[in-house]
């Protein structure tokens, strides 16, 4: 067994520096990479490239590193919520690249995958499209669309085993099974660390191969963006 | 007298036929899981990787792992699974999904649909609806039929940035139902009460009105 | 929940006809559906295109629709192990189209996922390769492969609900995910028809929606084609 | 001596570095896991959707449900998964697999290999190969030096259908080891007791030899 298992976050981030390109799982605040976010803003690596559905709230998720500065460029499809955001997106200090969702999760499962290009319908006819191939297939026009290119994944998972096995749990596990093995290091934090061995092989979301580090995260609070909630009859 | 949300939500219930899944947008497409017939089966998708979802939680039950695609905690039903964003995302371009009910802030006469930005105002991201639109093969808009200022949503051309072409294919407002044909918006329903001249009127593209046009039935 | 249950193969079959394209899961013998199978030889339906990473062995799998001369085509990747399907193919009664094992699983996911086409290494530069378009990306050759059309998927699963939910047991697994949703109507057996409401929907490998009839299979041989064994010493 | 099948497969288990995931191919290739030494982690994946395969069951053992991708029976160790065909080639394609051993019935000295069609006499099919050659950043052929009628197997351009170009890096037979680098086919190692001639001999593709060539250590 390829042991993957690393003491800490500070261990698991060795190689993160200025102007690289990552991504971050989850989606709002849901299954979002709690430990190596915090780790980040510690470390004060700036001018990031920040692949990531959304991009946190004012004070939370992503929106942490957006304060200090630290993002250079967002990638995401949907970044509402966020103040700060809109703020440094209208004065240009951010750089932001909208894309729709479906084509955000499929450019990191070609990444992964080693499909460098796949046409979809997504965007056609729309901005999105705008300098890109398109192409009609039986009737119907698609829009060519690149695999990502990233440094360091940043992976939110339920459990894990120091073979990098992991397993999710509920709709925290959105983008993060299809960042791993899409950047050159995939990094995965889990609520618990398991014994290898003790995960059925059969119910494993991500095999231990798309994953070079793993740790034991600590303190997750698991914000809760819409608490929605019907009362008792 | 023209619908509220609520009423808006109703009507498009009744689009919601057995054996259907199902994915609801963010607004008033929420509401409509309400007032979908009981004795037909439908499940809801969400596009953040949830099939089967049920009503909110009740209160000290919510968990920060099980959300829909709006960031509203929520309860599964059985038969749910849970699943990543590229296979959701599978379920919808690849027609999975029978019908789609999203929010707008423009239609067009041909079916263009633009929800997603204002430039130099409002720029929160398309999220799942450039893939919803542009891959389902049932979409049907809820939206009111003029915006605050006054002036009519459902447009010869759509002016902000658009979200898909030529995908619309029916339009329900507080006003009126609407399907998109080639000529433009032909009307099939009226909201109780509203006559076919206010309809007009808050029409900027062209509404077509083949005979007598009954009032919808909610 | 919407109900996918039938009662038997032969309502589950309903509507295969001559002259369709079937995909079949499977490797080898593992994981294939049995009961479709014999139901297809009962039916005595003709002039089928069958896409399967393998073509079974003379007198089980598929061999018993070659036995029968109910296969017009074969798309596969690997298909030794079959001296009737050898016969037919060099005599010109079988066509073959020899695809590699990685475009097959990847070209019925494209169909599952709307995707009209995409762009992969595997077979630049051999005849596979043949009349199609290739393209260079960062400095490597691809080749454009197509999306499959079928009819029918006939999958095997190991637990199932009625809700159309799968869960599949070690390598029995292959091609069956990928297949599921790839053809205009998927139909599963399975080994075990449970409540639904009892897999755990964190552990499902394909959701109902990919799925349109399943039904309890009876009576499977699960052949075993090679076994090897080690003694205890 | 010239190697036998297990001597080839002890050479090249000797290339089989720490933390290498490794695809086997069928035949001498599957005796490769036999040799690879103890004190290094080594995972090996197959193809049809397993990772972390262990040795033949034990008799009584077997599960129909649990096989390589030469359909022979199998056990797993700790930490191995399961997973579908699509995503098993993700692993390959995407390069996720660090090393791929394979056989060959023809290697030529750009790099070419063919090993899955006999026009007119052996059409089995490609299986994996191709994808595994397109893919692999190293690739280890392993077969003999020349075919039952004692004609090479390395050769300046291959006769037979490709399963890919220009893919192969390095190659042990049953005579030596050698190194595909642009020239041609580089001498790297003889098998204990072959000499330079006997290799140049049965090697038709250009063969350099750069100074001394020492003996295999097996």
């Amino acid at each position: 067994m390829i042991r993957k298992e690393v003491a800490n976050v500070q261990k698991a981030l060795q190689g993160v520096t200025n102007g690289q390109t990552l991504m971050l799982g989850g989606f709002g605040l849901s299954g979002i990479p709690e430990n190596a976010i915090a780790e980040l803003v510690q470390l004060g690596v700036s001018g990031l490239t920040c692949i990531s559905n959304n991009a946190g709230v004012d004070d939370f998720g992503l929106g942490l590193l957006l304060q200090k500065k630290q993002i250079k460029k967002m990638i995401s499809s949907y970044v509402g919520e966020n103040d700060e955001f809109e703020r440094q997106m209208l004065s240009g200090e951010l750089d932001v690249e909208l894309i729709p969702q479906g084509t955000l999760a499929e450019r990191c499962r070609a990444a992964k995958a080693g499909f460098p290009a796949f046409y979809t319908p997504a965007g056609y006819g729309t901005e999105v499209a705008e300098g890109k191939e398109t192409r009609e297939f039986n009737g119907k026009m698609y829009v060519l669309e690149h695999a990502f290119k990233a440094d360091f994944a940043f992976i939110k998972a339920w459990k894990g085993d120091a073979a990098g096995n992991l397993v999710f749990k509920g709709t925290a596990r959105n983008f993060n099974p299809n960042m791993c093995g899409a950047a050159e290091i995939t990094i995965a934090e889990v609520e618990e660390l398991v014994p290898a061995g003790t995960l059925d092989p059969n119910q494993i979301h991500i095999p231990g191969i798309f994953v070079q580090r793993i740790f034991q995260g600590v303190n997750y609070e698991k914000r809760i963006e819409q608490r929605t909630v019907r009362q008792k009859q | 007298m023209a619908l509220d949300k609520t009423g808006i939500a109703k009507r498009i219930a009744k689009e919601v036929k057995d054996g259907y899944y199902v994915n609801l947008g963010i607004g008033i497409p929420t509401l409509v899981a309400n007032y979908v017939r009981e004795d037909i089966d439908v499940e809801f998708q969400s596009e953040n990787g949830v099939l089967g979802m049920g009503p909110f939680p009740f209160e000290g039950e919510e968990d920060a792992d099980i959300i829909n695609a709006g960031k509203q905690t929520i309860t599964t039903l059985p038969g749910a699974s849970f699943f990543d964003s590229a296979t959701s995302f599978a379920m919808i371009r690849g027609k999975h999904v029978q019908l789609t009910i999203l929010g707008a802030m423009e239609v067009a006469e041909n079916g263009d649909i633009a929800n997603w930005k204002i430039p130099g105002k409002m720029v929160k991201g398309m999220g799942g609806a450039m893939d919803l639109v542009a891959s389902a093969e049932n979409i049907i808009v809820a939206m009111m039929h003029t915006n605050r200022a006054g002036a009519s949503k459902l447009l010869k051309r759509c002016s902000l940035p658009l979200t898909g072409v030529g995908c619309v294919k029916k339009i329900v407002t507080n006003l009126a139902v609407l399907e998109v044909i080639p000529d433009g918006f032909m009307l099939l329903e009226r909201a109780p009460g509203v006559s076919t001249e206010e309809i007009e009127a808050a029409t900027e593209g062209n509404l077509i009105i083949n005979g007598e046009i009954p009032e919808m039935d909610i």
